[in-house]
């Protein structure tokens, strides 16, 4: 039973008595597509890298197991802060989504929104063998097995689960491709736009929101 | 622990009794006098905790089996009782009257094993899955691997070794 | 000049003739019946103009040649001629109208309505004491006739009740006679007069003159002794309650002013507390009354028990008393012969049925002139009576019957206009009203005169002459024009303002200047959303006119009683003006007591400052000396009514949210600057009498008013609310920088008056404009609209910057002297207290332009336009004169500051250029410079706006629900939409300074008087010996008083 | 000699330049030192920089509005507009910026600006969660006013003087004269009520992370939020500049400006790193009682030496 029943076209009675239908699926989201964000000139886009690599600022949502592993980066034995690495709540300010450990479908769904709705240049950190190849769950009926289908993943960083010094050499290594300019996934997301989509909804069935979420 | 049970054969008619330690019982009751059993055993014996409602899937006899295990705080007892239910009919009574919380381990086994209680409160809502659309999948007839194949991309070049002959190679190489 | 007997003749000679004359036929006895009446009027009219007009001299008649009492003797002077054509001519209506009545009860009940007449021009004439008993007779007879001729059960008991009392009365009349006849030996007044002053004090002579004067005392129907009045009014027809209620109370009035002399100082004394003591219990029990007729009774019995009080203090009153006298009682007889006329066309029972008259606007518009000329509004007669009744009282230092009377006129206030309020604001009620033309005529013609009276009496007063009328004739062809479509109305009320303005403004200072500009900019930007409005929209200009004459009244009033009269119209025309309303009957009401009570509070200290200087000019109030404190607090909690200061504020949350959408802003921003008017006359005019520390308590009194005003703002979930609580905060702004009485503390004041003006007409129009489109008050139910009405949206963005003080615009100027008075005056705490309720208007303004304009759209308002362009324009002229007030605002404050330069000299703004500062003892103390703060704000926020622009060219234009939301999809606008009591932290932590403590206070008060007045009333049980006992205890028990030597 | 317009303008720029930077190596420093506290070596000093460098150079966006787009500017215009509007460094003609202008009460009314705009802005973002966090920042902010304006009115009554210059002028020669020691009751007030203007720990329930992910800039991003943090930058110097002009002397030259402005921000970092969270009934009811007593006694106390 879907939760699709508050987004079916509906008729309204305005305060003068007009009526008129609503229809949430258009009018309440944006329906654009994602385009490719061109980088600037080489050298601008170089100092900027270098910038953007000192600068990451993770999203704070554990989607897996693997998300106990990132509390303790804060305390002094880790302290990622050297790395320039910050906690953020909100998936518009971050720039970096780390994907801890197996991902069942219903928070594929939700992870696939926070994802869409984060800007700019931004960077996936797998974490542990299930999203490599789905792991122990690899024949699980509800968890993905190879998560590079649904979006464009970075770094991944073997191990169940990796231990936080591993996470921190994840970060360093994030930091060399962010520099060399390979960390492109948000224009390769919206160049296979229409695979990765085809894709997530071959998993997920009650689609009910845009197919893009700005 | 032995009172209560000859308390409750006098009343009931249980089979298959198994007394696994001096404070834990098992035994089996009829279907239809499983929810007076609860009760009596609630209100007059002072069991009135309900620990778990879980299923187990006889296929091949075509039942599913229900284990209720109840305790006693104040004497530490646990009784568990069992129910046998046809496989083609899967319904039972509710017992959400009793305890409330039992709602939520129906609602489980109504999405997970397909067994129904009607009545109890949003028994037919999701509880683990979304939009699931085929059987129940803890059952045994549902094949998760060719579920997990079909719907999601296995990466290819997966090994599975036999664990007690990959850990003899790693730990005792020269023996080969 | 006809014989005044001839006026006997053709009655009695008509009575008898008539049954004969009836066998040629009904037609003409009928008019035979009219003939007789006309020819009496005619010749009492021609009596009166001898008087009026070739100053005829009063003459004796004796008939018959014959001493009396075997003949009449009659007496013709000024007061008769008058009273016997008011009578005669109020008898011809009242035949005109019951005419039907009549016909259906046969040719007797003409001849006993003839005879009826003929009592009451013969107790009017006769100068001998046993004729009086004669008439006296023949007119009750032909009452308890008239009474009792339908035969109703209701009537039959009604009549017998009227005869019994009468009878009494007249047995103690002519047991009177007797025991006076015995030792004066005479039986005409005038000898009976002189004859009882010379014999000193003999015992019967005074039990015979107290049995004498008591019996037209009852027969007055005067408070203990009226239960039987009460159910003549209810039981009899409409129009016989006309006659007893006007023409034969008048007849009695005179008997007992021909009476009066008779008594000894003692007995007069104690008719004036039977008077006052009437007029206040009959107006509180009227308050609880259902039925109409039996509320009308009340109201009569109460108006003649103030006119038994005015004859009875004859003496004090002097040469004003026949003005006074007449002026009380046309308006009491021509008023209330309209009412119980109208409520016989009406046949509504209870008071609530009324409503059947809502679409009769001509049967309102004659039911408002009653209960305006009843209650003693402008322009009707009994004001300038009541007026200068007051004055004379207050000259005589009776303090104590003036508190009575207004009491009693307050309560009249309460039950009259909720009766208004019931007409027009009940549901509809399908019961129709058929118009007979036969009743209505004389209700027409009772109308007129009482404006005709009117004008002739409040000028007859030497205080009225120089009231000038030519605004209110104004307001008299709206009403004519009422038919016209809206545009023209409009058109026309603006061309007049304009023009009114443009001849009054030249000739006015600085400060009459200021609030003359705000009145009449005010009224030209408040009335052109009136072009939004399609068809006629009945009864609202002339009302709106009449709002606006009496605040400019205000500005050209010169003496105390200009002002009252521009006073009291204000009040009634924004009375009316709140009554349209969809929701304000409760409201309106409140309104109109509170704004009532201010009136005679203001009245009141106005005749304490008259009785002491003896001017009446304004000025006047600076010599006053020994009623100093008390005048002050009087004129200033009258005044502190109409700026709802804490206390005497909980009119105008209601009064305002209910009004309609163009009135909010004209009653809101325009009508409160009357009373800060009013407040800064009064400081002006009292600044050096030994009044400081009153100041001192205004100053605490405006900064509380502030904070509370703020602070219940900011939990108020309905949008008009939530700005009416705003300009009570608002005014308490004002009414601290006047206590402060300093020359920056009345810049302060003034800049506040002005820019509240401004922006609370802006917030006003603009969220009236969208209340009317989305039908709801509730900012909850609002949300999302900036992308519908963005034009709304950026005057309610420049509104709120504006009230809130932040620097840029004109509000915080007023902050920057604020601030500056109360350091330099050394008001601290009170500083403190006004800083933070500025702080905290900050919670409100931001949630009525986020809860409307802001969050997601509801769907029910996807498809909303942008409100009428007609409340565009105003918001739009606003914010254009705000803008360039709050970069040159030395244009104004540099006026201001001069011209209260030798009043107030401490504390002077000093300007250079644009910067305005302040000095203490030579060194700055404040400086503030709005035009260059604006230009570096501007310029700052156009060079970040560029950076942005260019910077985020590139942003994508997203949806509502494209928000972060914890990775979820929102269900709805309604949960996404946060408002419904937003502060509830804020409640929580300072919610116990907003208990409602002073709407509970008046709720108790109004609940004591209700239920006092359900208790007492049950002291009239209905059955006819209580009242007979009532009767014989009243004058036993006054008789004892008076002989044994208590008073 | 004063100086032309354009060159006042040139050199209030440069104040403000050296006022930013000054801003962001400052908040660097203090996350390093509450980082030290914790016993980890916390961000690198210059770590500021690069925040605002990467915000700025994000490569998409998106708007929700009119309103939602020029919240960041009236806030970042509320912060410059409070620098300019005060004097920097007491005696010199070139940082005294457009100080002529108005006076300490254009500048407690000036803070309103930048905050009423974040408010329309975030309002605009239609996240439920931003109005939550305005509305408390909004009733919080009330009552931080009352002890402000008590120590503001001392400062008033005793050097009989509204404009921040004179009131700068009168605690010159010595540290004796700083208002600090001539009404330290006035001045405990005024620190009080700055804690809950800067909104550091016992009072960050508006911005509270986690709660309410982070009050009202939920819904800012890149360039926005590249605005917000340079705004939080020079709104932490140029307030703590207004208390240090207020209650400790003023500054006559850049290094005692500069070692001024950090001790006091560090009063609120350091009162910040001991306390947990108010809520928000908490806090209001807070600045009711002690500050508040405080503030009138600093009021009294003035009275009583002037």
């Amino acid at each position: 039973m879907t939760r699709m029943d508050d987004l079916k076209k509906r008729t309204v009675t305005a305060p003068d008595g007009e009526v008129f239908t609503v229809d949430p699926m258009k009018e309440y989201f944006c329906d654009k597509r994602p385009e490719v964000q061109e980088p600037a000139h080489p050298l601008l886009e170089k100092f900027f890298n270098w910038a953007r690599s000192n600068s990451l600022w993770v999203l704070g949502w554990g989607t897996g197991c693997g998300s106990i592993e990132l509390p303790p980066l804060t305390t002094p034995r880790f302290d990622m802060f050297r790395y320039g690495v910050q906690m953020r709540p909100t998936p518009r300010q971050a720039g970096v989504f780390i994907i801890s450990g197996y991902l069942a479908v219903k928070t594929l769904k939700r992870v696939i929104r926070a994802y869409e709705q984060m800007q700019g240049p931004k960077y996936i950190i797998a974490l542990g063998s299930c999203t490599i190849n789905g792991g122990m769950y690899y024949d699980s009926f509800n968890t993905i097995n190879r998560l590079d289908h649904y979006i464009p993943v970075d770094v991944y960083i073997t191990g169940c689960m990796p231990r936080p010094e591993a996470i921190l050499s994840g970060f360093v290594e994030l930091k060399k491709r962010i520099r060399a300019g390979k960390a492109e996934g948000a224009n390769d997301y919206a160049e296979r736009f229409d695979w990765y989509k085809a894709n997530q909804k071959k998993v997920i069935k009650g689609w009910d929101m845009p197919d893009y979420n700005w | 622990m032995n009172e209560i049970l000859e308390k409750i054969k006098s009343k009931y008619e249980i089979t298959d009794v198994l007394q696994k330690r001096d404070d834990l019982l098992f035994f089996s009751i009829g279907k239809k006098l499983l929810v007076d059993i609860l009760n009596y055993l609630k209100e007059l014996e002072g069991f009135t905790h309900l620990i778990m409602l879980s299923s187990v899937d006889w296929l091949e006899e075509n039942k599913f089996q229900l284990t209720y295990i109840l305790n006693h705080p104040v004497n530490k007892y646990d009784i568990a009782i069992r129910v046998d239910i046809d496989r083609d009919n899967p319904v039972m009574d509710s017992i959400h009257h009793l305890w409330i919380h039992a709602q939520t381990d129906q609602r489980e086994i109504k999405e997970l094993f397909g067994i129904d209680f009607p009545g109890s409160p949003g028994v037919n809502d999701d509880f683990v899955l979304e939009d699931w659309d085929d059987i129940p999948p803890m059952r045994r007839d549902f094949d998760t691997l060719k579920y997990a194949t079909d719907n999601f991309f296995p990466r290819e070049g997966r090994k599975s070794y036999d664990t007690k002959e990959y850990m003899k190679s790693k730990l005792y190489p020269d023996q080969g | 000049m006809v014989n005044p007997i001839y006026i006997i003749a053709i009655l009695l000679g008509l009575g008898f003739l008539l049954p004969s004359i009836n066998k040629a036929g009904i037609k003409v006895t009928v008019t035979i019946f009219f003939l007789g009446i006309i020819a009496v009027t005619a010749i009492s009219y021609q009596w009166l103009s001898a008087f009026l007009i070739d100053g005829q001299q009063a003459v004796q008649i004796f008939t018959a040649g014959f001493k009396p009492p075997m003949s009449i003797n009659l007496q013709m002077g000024l007061n008769e001629a008058v009273l016997i054509t008011l009578i005669n001519f109020g008898a011809l209506l009242g035949a005109i109208y019951s005419f039907k009545y009549f016909a259906e009860n046969g040719i007797q009940a003409l001849v006993v309505f003839l005879l009826f007449i003929l009592g009451m021009n013969g107790l009017v004439l006769t100068r001998d004491i046993f004729n009086i008993f004669v008439f006296l007779e023949i007119t009750s007879i032909a009452t308890y006739i008239l009474i009792g001729m339908d035969l109703r059960l209701k009537s039959l008991s009604a009549g017998f009740k009227y005869m019994i009392a009468g009878g009494i009365a007249s047995v103690f009349l002519l047991l009177g006679i007797i025991l006076i006849y015995s030792k004066t030996g005479t039986l005409n007044l005038d000898g009976m007069i002189a004859a009882v002053s010379a014999a000193g004090s003999s015992q019967i002579l005074f039990v015979g003159v107290f049995i004498l004067i008591f019996s037209v005392v009852i027969e007055l129907k005067v408070f203990p002794a009226n239960g039987w009045a009460l159910d003549v009014y209810e039981g009899s027809d409409t129009g016989i309650s006309a006659m007893i209620s006007a023409t034969s109370a008048t007849a009695l009035l005179f008997v007992l002013y021909k009476v009066l002399p008779l008594a000894s100082i003692d007995l007069t004394k104690m008719i004036v507390i039977i008077g006052v003591l009437t007029f206040v219990v009959s107006n509180l029990f009227a308050i609880m009354q259902k039925s109409t007729n039996r509320l009308l009774g009340y109201s009569s019995i109460g108006q003649i028990g103030l006119l038994v009080f005015v004859i009875a203090s004859k003496d004090i009153l002097g040469d004003n008393f026949e003005k006074i006298f007449f002026g009380l009682l046309i308006s009491h007889f021509l008023a209330k012969a309209g009412l119980f006329w109208l409520s016989g066309i009406v046949k509504a029972e209870k008071i609530q049925d009324w409503v059947k008259i809502k679409k009769h606007p001509i049967l309102i518009f004659m039911f408002g002139t009653f209960i305006l000329a009843l209650m003693g509004f402008p322009p009707f007669p009994s004001l300038a009576a009541k007026w200068s009744l007051v004055m004379i009282l207050a000259e005589n230092g009776s303090f104590l019957w003036i508190s009575l009377v207004i009491l009693a006129s307050i309560l009249e206030v309460l039950y009259l206009f909720r009766w208004f309020g019931y007409i027009l604001k009940l549901e509809d009620s399908e019961e129709k009203v058929e118009k007979p033309q036969h009743q209505l005529h004389p209700v027409y013609i009772v109308t007129l005169l009482l404006y005709v009276a009117g004008f002739y009496i409040t000028r007859s007063f030497d205080a009225g002459l120089s009231i000038n009328f030519i605004p209110l004739a104004f307001v008299g062809i709206l009403f004519l024009i009422d038919f016209l479509p809206v545009y023209i109305k409009n058109t026309l009320v603006m061309i007049a303002v304009s023009y009114y303005g443009y001849i009054l403004v030249p000739g006015l200072d600085t400060l009459k200047l200021i609030f003359a500009l705000i009145f009449l900019v005010g009224g030209i930007l408040t009335f052109i959303p009136g072009y939004s409005v399609k068809g006629k929209r009945i009864g609202f200009y002339p009302v709106a006119a009449m709002m606006y004459v009496g605040l400019i009244g205000l500005i050209e009033a010169e003496t105390f009683f200009q002002f009252f009269f521009a006073w009291e119209i204000m009040t009634a025309g924004s009375y009316f003006l709140i009554l349209r309303g969809k929701r304000s009957m409760s409201h309106a009401l409140s309104y109109i007591l509170f704004s009532a009570g201010g009136a005679y509070l203001i009245l009141f200290g106005f005749a304490l400052s008259g009785a002491e200087t003896g001017s009446i000019l304004l000025t006047s109030l600076s010599e006053v000396h020994i009623y100093a404190t008390m005048v002050f607090i009087l004129l200033a909690l009258g005044f502190m009514t109409k700026t709802a200061s804490i206390g005497l504020h909980i009119w105008l949350p209601g009064a305002h949210a209910e009004a309609e959408s163009d009135v909010s802003p004209m009653v809101s921003a325009v009508l409160l600057k009357a009373g800060v008017f009013g407040l800064i006359i009064l400081f002006i005019a009292m600044r050096n009498n030994d009044v400081s520390n009153l100041f001192y308590i205004l100053g605490w009194v405006g900064a509380i008013t502030a904070l509370l005003g703020n602070l219940i703002a900011s939990f108020q979930e309905d949008a008009k609310k939530l700005l009416a609580y705003s300009s009570i905060a608002q005014l308490g702004y004002i009414l601290f920088a006047l206590a402060i009485m300093t020359n920056v503390g009345w810049l302060a004041a003034i800049w506040y008056s002005i820019t509240h003006f401004l922006y609370k007409a802006l917030l006003f129009l603009a969220v009236g404009a969208i209340v009317l489109k989305l039908k709801t008050h509730k900012m909850y139910e609002m949300g999302g609209l900036i992308k519908k009405m963005p034009m709304s949206f950026i005057s309610v963005l420049i509104g709120i910057i504006a009230l809130s003080g932040v620097p840029p615009l004109a509000g915080f100027g007023g902050k920057w002297l604020l601030y500056n008075a109360f350091i330099l005056k050394g008001w601290y705490f009170q500083g403190a207290i006004i800083a933070f309720s500025g702080v905290v208007a900050f919670l409100y303004l931001f949630k009525l332009i986020y809860s409307i304009f802001l969050g997601p759209i509801k769907d029910k308002h996807r498809k909303m336009t942008e409100v009428s362009v007609w409340y565009l324009i105003p918001q739009y002229l606003i914010i254009a004169t705000l803008m360039v007030l709050s970069s040159k605002p030395r244009m104004i404050l540099e006026k201001v500051g001069l011209y209260f330069k030798e009043i107030l000299p401490e504390n002077t703004v000093v300007w250079n250029g644009d910067a305005a500062s302040t000095f203490v003892n030579g060194k700055l103390f404040g400086v503030w410079d709005p035009f260059y703060i604006m230009i570096i704000v501007c310029v700052m926020f156009a060079v970040l706006l560029g950076f942005l622009l260019f910077a985020s060219r590139k942003a994508t234009k997203v949806e509502m629900f494209n928000i972060v939301y914890s990775a979820e999809r929102p269900e709805s606008p309604q949960t996404a939409h946060f408002s419904y009591n937003m502060f509830s932290h804020y409640r929580k932590a300072l919610g116990f300074l907003v208990l409602p403590l002073v709407t509970n206070f008046w709720n108790f008060i109004t609940d004591l008087f209700h239920s006092s007045s359900d208790f007492f009333r049950k002291f009239y049980n209905g059955n006819a010996q209580v009242y007979i006992m009532h009767i014989i205890g009243f004058v036993v028990f006054f008789y004892f008083i008076l002989n044994g030597g208590i008073f | 000699m004063e100086l032309t317009l354009t060159s006042r303008i040139l050199y209030s720029l440069l104040g403000l330049f050296i006022v930013f930077n000054y801003g962001l190596l400052q908040s660097g420093v203090m996350r390093k030192i509450v980082a030290r506290v914790a016993g980890r070596y916390g961000i690198p000093v210059y770590q500021s920089y690069f925040d605002i460098i990467k915000n700025l150079a994000k490569r998409s966006q998106i708007t929700h509005g009119i309103m939602f787009y020029l919240g960041p500017i009236f806030r970042l215009g509320g912060g410059i507009g409070l620098f300019l509007f005060m004097p920097m460094i007491f005696g010199s003609i070139y940082f005294k910026n457009f100080s002529f202008t108005g006076d300490i009460v254009l500048l407690m009314y000036f803070q309103f600006f930048g905050m009423l705009g974040m408010a329309l802005g975030a309002g605009e973002a239609g996240h439920p969660n931003s109005t939550i966090g305005i509305s408390r920042g909004l009733a919080q902010f009330t009552t931080v006013e009352i002890s402000f304006t008590l120590a503001i009115i001392a400062i008033a009554i005793q050097y009989q003087t509204l404009s921040v210059y004179n009131i700068v002028a009168a605690q010159q020669g010595g540290i004796l004269h700083w208002t600090l020691f001539q009404n330290p009751v006035a001045t405990l007030a005024g620190m009080l009520s700055f804690l809950g203007i800067m909104r550091h720990a016992p009072f960050n329930v508006v911005m509270a992370p986690q709660e309410i992910p982070i009050g009202p800039p939920t819904e800012y991003h890149s360039t926005y939020l590249g605005m917000l943090q340079s705004n939080r930058a020079i709104l932490h110097i140029v307030e703590s500049a207004l208390f240090m002009n207020l209650f400790f002397g003023g500054a006559t030259n850049w290094i005692e400006f500069i070692v001024k402005t950090f001790f006091i921000y560090f009063t609120t970092v350091f009162v910040g790193v001991v306390f947990p969270r108010y809520r928000v009934d908490q806090s209001v009811a807070w600045f009711v009682k002690v500050p508040l007593v405080i503030g009138v006694l600093g009021v009294i106390y003035a009275t009583y030496i002037n």
